[in-house]
């Protein structure tokens, strides 16, 4: 079938999202931008495939008889699949570099170590995945690496090991594992896989194994052809695409907004290193706008170093600001030196939560600025981008809002991250027809 | 094509002004004359003229060196021996050139200014930078204080007050230094020179609104503005050049040609724009091309008017009231006047030149200008409907010249006026 | 009037500091109908006129270091300095709201630009641009300078739809005269024992004096006087200097503190110089706008805002600042990207190394939160004043 | 004669050092450092102080002076307090008899210091606010690219072809860094390249407090990084700068050193004048 792709090669994410001829959104894909762009564009797509494919699977099975017990169940085995798969490999990159020069001497206990912390992954990971479990992250380098992180600290020391060796490993292991791409094939196996364990779990199933393995079979054999791939987002000149397949963020994220919320006048993206305020019209089509960025403070990627710095899941932020009294006032516009003032702070006993609700709303803040600066709010307002994901930016924002515009209608869809990739396939649409 | 940032534009009337900046400089630098420094804006050329003094305008020499990619260690320079990294790079230029030497782009040096003539006209900074640079002359300093024209009119207070200063202040003090008696009528005749250059630069100033546009008024424009914002107005020379410009120009709309660029004449005009704010100068060519080649001219600019403004309210400068009218001249360029003046000149200038919309390229250097430039952006939207765009760059410092940030922001804007035409306001989703 | 305690003083200039909706300033207008308030940038206005009109002038310093700007951003770029921004912030969220007219000095162009903005924005209100000379001759800048106080007198006189007169001009300067002897006399008193006087307490005192009716604020000092010379406090092992910068944009409350807190006393500063602007006290007789005039050429301030006419006296009044405060050396903190402060620095710097007198630069915004590199460099400074000192 | 500890109180790491000083004669006796890592930098002191003194074989009744410094002002416990660049300049110094001007360069701030014999502060230069092109910055890149950092230095030296690097973010490196390596350049010619932004930046500041010649100390943690000093060093040969930047092993502890020698110079001072210090 024709497929229409737009991919958002964002500063810290990737997004893709497929539509069909009509215009119908089949698939999303997301992965992080730490490799190397033409990796990501790709990881991304494949991502939007395979989520295209459950959507034909579904299609395929119908509503009804347990279907949608047994779609969730996939979609968690599959996911578990992939996770082992590359835990895998990690594990097997890791003991190469073992004969690294930096290595050799303690190469033993080191790959003691390093064992232990796998197989203390592999066995947890079925709960990283069971059915209810809240993740910290969607992506296999945030998962393994904060497990990894913790484990190697406390194996590391029983064994007498530093943990910056340690650590160390794990950095140059990363890198050559997120340069990979599963192929078609890998991603069919796996699915099947995953489809039979799920067959094998989900109880009192109306719909028989082979039916089953039959539909997924032919959705699979299905040929997803690329008709027309747009790219937009930060990284976009280095997408190895023609020229004319490129469209401006600006343009892409105000049409996607438009695209999930034709009411939309303003839309505040923000990014992991960029914050966008847009204006549009009744057409999706950019009026106004203003951004900020190469500089840290007040982005998405803001919020991921603080999540470092206090060791913790980015997705782990909001809920812990949520918890807030009151906001700290910081001061720090570099997020760098937020770190450093957080860890004073904390240091001279204040709260945590109230900490952390004062940077979200430093941060929201900025953002306002962004906003009055591209010609404020006057109608219906939109979120998008990874940061909308984040409930204390949303209650931040939602107050801000308020006090400066008073009562408006603020949209923010729970696909938000796939704004701009969105509008990319839009344009894929039509530049295809 | 050529890879010199000199010569961008090779016509005859371009020629001829290489060649009139370089006499200049050879005059400024022969030794055979009394020197003055001053301003761009509020210069005043004939009166200079009636003495003899050679005039040397440090905002070209800084421009000069921003072209020859000589600013940005000028600038250092001036940094490390203390200037402040938050302030005017005009000036920062200007010291560094002076610690290193003093070299006039003729390859001679500078001699010492035998006086500076402070002309304070829309601009702290000049008050400051002349200060700094009678610390190293320490030679004779005249202030000519211009007010502010806050309410958008001159009184007659502001303008007794120039004039006094002219006569109790800057004219001896040219006497004094020149040896040379002030004949008003020998102002006169500058000034009736003058004004005939003016006529033909306001003719220039307004074909951009023949569409295409046969000229580009901004990157071109500053080309065209050289010789009446510099040493020449008031000369023989400025009447010649800019009679010869308008024949090209006529020439040009005859047949038909769209704007001239430092690659040939545009092929298409696709965007028209107004643009407030002086260009970037360390990377102009770099700049310039990010227009043409997306087919975007520019039909009106400020900067055009930073060395006095001709079309707006139809200034001359008047042989039969030679001091007041130089007062006036002062009083009216373009960064001496209020804001709301600013934004009425540049919404008329969208609507009459029918351009698109307005590009503000704002300099970190020059508070003059940027200070309130996103209030005018939103009147000027208001006023004509048209969307504006906001880059940031710098005059001569090449570290604030981002190509890629200025880039993706041209391309939304370009990207943005193109769908809106599409649409054309039809309800549906324009793809 | 019995003295009152130090800290209840300074608690009182706190909570005026700390008010950003300048509920004093309304109180006085609500207290008698048709009462104007007008308020104006810093620097330098003749506020005697604005006395004499029966208003009040409200100084307006920005939006100090706590407010939160959301629309400023929107109005300036990340190049030009905090002031104006914060300004628009308060009118934009009305806490401007009362003020009948906004006054501009002729100080740099982004005040000169803002006067344009309130042109545009807030078409209601009187809106003056104050010009003084840079020609500092009786019939030059003189006349000009006269003709433009008519002129401003004129406007105000329409917006108070009363007359003038010159005894009312010539009382308020004789008003202004005593504040003006107030300020200097608190300015001494800090100079000979600083530990009496903690800089921050002197600048919330002058600060209040931007808010309060001038008589009030000149009664304020008394008390303090009183008060700080009854209450004497450990002294310190510091330094002295003379802050040299801060006349525009005010440096947050927090780096004054720092400066003392890292070993430095702060002996003189210029803040708020509309306070003691001119130097001489004024004739209370004669023509009063030609009295003023003449006081503005002759014998005001010589700063960063003026044009020096003789370079041999570029500096004067930093350095005599420096001699009669005896102060050890020199803290330049300028508001970052203030054209006047920073341009005029290297010949203030000449003008030191020439004498040999210690000093250190530093810049910062209304809103700086980290003090940890202005102590470190105050903090140097005072040790190597110290540590090399012969105590 | 005088003990004295002197404690550095970084942004990244504490370190502690115990010296006795009679007369010109001083002798460092033990010393102590730790990543700060999330812990609390009041406990670290405490026993670090504890663990200078057992290294020492001392008590603390025997010490005379405990001098703060770097992020140290509100330390219970301390007899007094210099900052960084007092200190700085006199652990540089001890260090370095010759040194007539210091780089310091931390984890988040760096800065060049102008000095005489005496160590006395002349000028100074500080980065501005900003991390770009700090310690941090590039630990950041070194962890993105999997390189310890140890190895950071010998790395670059082996650059065949620096990458030039303008002041980037210090958050950002990594999408900074990703556009590198996927430009195919290697760690290398990365990190050289990181390395001689770096260097120019500093030789900015270095130049524009008036180093003209003599020895540059080194201190600070970054000191320690080989390639950065070379970079440094190739950077002043290529400006023409009569100057050579040395570093020690102990450079990490130039804070320490001179608090514990300006305390113990201030206590006998002190003493001197009949005013004996007490610890708050
Ligand atoms: N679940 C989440 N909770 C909180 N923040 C999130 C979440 N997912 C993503 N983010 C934030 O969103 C940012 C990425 O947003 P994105 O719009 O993809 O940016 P870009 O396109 O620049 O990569 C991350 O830096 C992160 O801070
Ligand atoms: N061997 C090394 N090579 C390179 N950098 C190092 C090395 N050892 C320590 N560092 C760096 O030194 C920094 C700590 O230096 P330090 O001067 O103690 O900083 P601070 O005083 O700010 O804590 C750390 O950020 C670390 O990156
Ligand atoms: S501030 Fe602006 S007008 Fe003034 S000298 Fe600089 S560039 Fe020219
Ligand atoms: S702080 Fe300086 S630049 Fe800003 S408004 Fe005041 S005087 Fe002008
Ligand atoms: S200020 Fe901080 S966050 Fe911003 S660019 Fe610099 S290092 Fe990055």
């Amino acid at each position: 079938m024709r497929t229409f792709i737009g991919i958002d090669l964002g500063s810290t994410t990737t997004k893709a999202v497929l539509m069909d001829e009509n215009r119908q959104v089949l698939g999303r894909g997301i992965t992080n931008s730490r490799s190397n762009y033409d990796v990501a564009a790709k990881v991304s797509k494949q991502e939007s495939k395979i989520a295209a494919r459950f959507t034909l699977f579904k299609n395929a099975l119908g509503s009804g008889g347990g279907a949608e017990l047994l779609l969730a169940d996939l979609e968690r085995n599959f996911r578990l699949e992939q996770f082992l798969s590359e835990l895998n490999q990690l594990e097997a990159t890791c003991y190469r570099y073992l004969d690294h020069e930096r290595f050799k001497d303690l190469k033993g206990p080191l790959r003691e170590a390093l064992e232990t912390v796998f197989k203390t992954i592999t066995v947890e990971a079925p709960t990283i995945y069971a059915p209810g479990a809240e993740r910290k992250s969607d992506f296999f380098r945030d998962i393994a690496g904060s497990r990894f992180m913790n484990l190697a600290e406390s194996v590391g020391k029983q064994a007498g090991l530093s943990f910056d060796v340690l650590l160390n490993v794990y950095d140059k292991s990363i890198i050559d594992i997120e340069s990979q791409v599963s192929s078609d094939e890998t991603v069919s196996a796996q699915l099947l896989n995953g489809l039979a364990r799920a067959m094998g779990e989900v109880a009192g199933l109306d719909i028989s194994k082979a039916d089953a393995q039959k539909a997924l079979e032919s959705v699979l054999g299905q040929e997803l052809e690329e008709t027309y791939v747009v790219g937009t987002g930060y990284g976009r000149v280095r997408l190895p695409f023609p020229k004319e397949h490129i469209r401006s963020e600006i343009l892409c994220h105000g049409l996607g907004a438009h695209m999930m919320f034709p009411r939309t006048r303003t839309v505040l993206d923000i990014g992991g290193q960029d914050t966008k305020g847009i204006q549009v019209d009744e057409n999706g089509i950019v009026v106004n706008f203003q951004m900020n960025d190469r500089c840290a403070a007040g982005c998405g990627r803001y919020l991921g170093y603080i999540a470092d710095e206090m060791n913790i899941g980015l997705h782990e932020l909001g809920p812990i600001a949520m918890k807030a009294t009151k906001a700290t006032r910081i001061n720090s516009t570099c997020t760098v030196f937020a770190g450093a003032e957080l860890r004073d702070r904390m240091a001279m006993g204040e709260n945590r939560a109230d900490i952390l609700a004062g940077l979200h709303r430093a941060i929201m803040l900025r953002a306002m600025s962004i906003i009055s600066r591209s010609g404020g709010v006057t109608e219906e307002f939109t979120f998008t981008g990874g940061v909308a994901k984040n409930e204390a930016a949303v209650k931040e924002l939602r107050q801000l809002i308020f006090e400066n515009y008073g009562e408006k209608t603020i949209n923010i869809s729970a696909e938000s991250i796939y704004t701009g990739a969105l509008g990319g396939a839009s344009f894929a649409h039509s530049a295809g027809n | 094509m050529n890879n010199s940032n000199q010569d961008v534009i090779k016509s005859n009337s371009q020629l001829l002004q290489k060649e009139m900046i370089s006499r200049n400089y050879d005059r400024i630098t022969s030794g055979q004359f009394k020197v003055s420094s001053t301003f761009v804006p509020g210069n005043l050329n004939e009166l200079l003229m009636c003495f003899d003094i050679a005039n040397n305008l440090p905002e070209i020499n800084a421009i000069q060196n921003a072209m020859r990619k000589k600013s940005g260690d000028f600038i250092t320079e001036a940094e490390r021996s203390g200037h402040s990294e938050d302030v005017c790079t005009y000036v920062k230029a200007d010291i560094g050139m002076m610690e290193k030497g003093n070299i006039a782009p003729n390859g001679k040096p500078f001699p010492d200014p035998d006086m500076l003539l402070l002309s304070y006209t829309g601009c702290f900074t000049f008050l400051k930078w002349f200060e700094l640079l009678r610390e190293q002359y320490k030679c004779p300093t005249v202030m000519l204080h211009v007010p502010y024209a806050a309410d958008g009119k001159v009184t007659k207070n502001m303008r007794d007050y120039i004039v006094t200063q002219l006569k109790e202040e800057v004219i001896p003090t040219m006497e004094k230094i020149s040896g040379i008696k002030f004949d008003i009528d020998r102002l006169r005749e500058y000034l009736r020179k003058s004004a005939q250059a003016e006529n033909d630069l306001v003719w220039m100033l307004e074909q951009s609104k023949h569409k295409p546009s046969p000229i580009d008024c901004y990157f071109g424009g500053v080309y065209y503005m050289g010789p009446i914002f510099t040493a020449f107005r008031g000369t023989d020379e400025a009447i010649v050049y800019y009679k010869l410009l308008r024949e090209e120009i006529q020439q040009r709309i005859d047949l038909g040609l769209c704007a001239q660029t430092p690659e040939g004449d545009m092929s298409e005009e696709k965007y028209r724009l107004v643009v407030e704010g002086p260009p970037n100068w360390t990377s102009f060519r770099e700049f310039w091309k990010m227009f043409y080649e997306m087919g975007a001219v520019v039909v009106a600019s400020s900067y055009t008017k930073v060395g006095g403004v001709y079309d707006y309210d139809n200034f001359r400068h008047d042989p039969d009231h030679p001091l007041e009218s130089l007062a006036d001249y002062c009083l009216g360029v373009y960064t001496n006047r209020n804001l709301p003046t600013r934004v009425d000149m540049l919404a008329r200038n969208v609507k009459e030149y029918e351009a698109d919309g307005l590009l503000i390229n704002s300099i970190k250097s020059c508070n003059s200008f940027s200070a309130g430039q996103l209030v005018m952006m939103r009147e000027i939207e208001k006023l004509t409907g048209k969307p504006g765009a906001f880059i940031e760059t710098d005059l001569v410092d090449p570290r604030y010249f981002s190509a890629a940030n200025v880039k993706n922001r041209l391309e939304s804007y370009f990207q943005m006026i193109d769908q809106k035409r599409r649409a054309g306001g039809s309800a549906t989703v324009a793809v | 009037m019995s003295a009152k305690p130090v800290e209840k003083i300074v608690d009182f200039c706190q909570g005026i500091f700390e008010d950003i909706t300048f509920a004093k300033a309304r109180q006085w207008k609500d207290a008698q109908p048709g009462r104007k308030v007008i308020g104006y940038m810093p620097v330098y206005v003749p506020r005697e006129i604005i006395h004499a009109a029966g208003m009040l002038p409200l100084g307006i310093l920005g939006g100090g270091a706590d407010m939160e700007v959301i629309h400023g951003d929107a109005y300036y770029q990340s190049y030009i300095c905090r002031i104006p921004r914060s300004t628009i912030e308060l009118a934009i969220t009305g806490k401007l709201d009362f003020v009948d007219g906004m006054m501009f000095p002729s100080i740099c162009d982004v005040i000169r630009n803002l006067s344009g903005i309130w042109q545009i924005m807030f078409k209601d209100k009187y809106v003056r641009y104050f010009d003084a000379p840079q020609n500092f001759k009786d019939e030059i800048g003189g006349v000009f300078y006269s003709n433009e106080l008519r002129e401003l007198k004129e406007g105000l006189e329409k917006l108070g739809g009363r007359e003038i007169t010159d005894a009312q001009i010539n009382n308020s300067i004789a008003v202004y005269n005593e504040n003006r002897d107030w300020v200097n006399r608190v300015y001494d008193f800090r100079a000979a024992t600083p530990w009496n006087a903690p800089a921050a307490e002197v600048y919330l005192l002058m600060r209040a004096g931007m808010v309060l009716p001038v008589e009030e604020h000149t009664q304020l000092m008394k008390d303090y006087l009183e008060a700080a010379a009854a209450e004497p406090r450990p002294m310190r092992d510091n330094c002295r200097v003379t802050l040299i910068g801060t006349f525009c944009e005010q440096p947050p409350l927090n780096l004054i503190k720092s400066l003392e807190m890292a070993g430095c006393y702060i002996v003189d500063d210029d803040t708020m110089l509309v306070t003691r602007w001119l130097l001489e006290a004024v004739p209370t007789d004669g023509d009063p706008i030609d009295n003023l005039s003449k006081a503005f050429l002759h014998h005001s301030a010589e700063t960063a805002a003026k044009y020096e006419v003789n370079l041999e006296e570029k500096g004067s009044y930093m350095l005599e600042s420096i001699r009669k405060r005896g102060a050890d050396g020199v803290i330049f903190a300028a508001p970052s990207f203030c054209d006047p402060a920073l341009l005029d620095q290297p010949m203030m710097v000449h003008r030191l190394e020439a004498l040999g007198i210690p000093y250190i630069t530093m810049q910062y915004a209304e809103n700086s939160g980290q003090m940890q590199p202005i102590r470190e460099q105050a903090g140097t400074f005072a040790d190597s004043i110290k540590l090399w000192s012969s105590s | 004669m005088a003990t004295a500890i002197g404690i550095d109180v970084g942004s990244g790491v504490i370190k502690t050092a115990l010296f006795r000083v009679d007369g010109d004669k001083t002798e460092w006796l033990s010393r102590w450092d730790a990543r700060i890592r999330q812990r609390d930098a009041h406990t670290l002191v405490e026993e670090s102080i504890e663990s200078v003194l057992k290294d020492a074989g001392l008590q603390r009744q025997q010490i005379n002076y405990i001098a703060s410094t770097g992020e140290g002002e509100t330390l219970k416990g301390t007899t007094g307090h210099f900052y960084s660049m007092t200190t700085h300049a006199r652990g540089a110094i001890y260090l370095n008899p010759e040194a007539r001007a210091v780089l310091d360069i931390g984890a988040l701030n760096g800065r060049a210091i102008s000095i005489d014999a005496q160590s006395k502060v002349l000028t100074y230069r500080m980065t501005s606010q900003c991390a770009s092109g700090s310690g941090q910055f590039l630990e950041n890149i070194a962890r993105y690219l999997g390189i310890g950092q140890d190895e950071i230095g010998s790395l670059s030296l082996q650059s065949t072809n620096p990458e030039k690097v303008s002041g980037i973010c210090a958050v950002l490196a990594e999408t900074d860094v990703i556009n590198m390596v996927s430009r195919s350049i290697a760690p290398s010619d990365i990190l050289r390249g990181i390395h001689e932004s770096m260097a120019d930046r500093l030789l900015k500041l270095l130049k524009a407090i008036g180093v003209k010649q003599g020895v540059v100390m080194m201190t600070g943690g970054l000191a320690l990084d080989i390639g950065l000093v070379k970079a440094i060093q190739d950077g002043m040969d290529k400006q023409h700068m009569n100057t050579r930047v040395a570093a020690h092993p102990d450079s990490m502890f130039a804070g320490a050193i001179g608090a514990a020698l300006w305390g113990a110079f201030r206590y006998q001072k002190l003493k001197s004048r009949g005013q004996l210090p007490i610890a708050s």
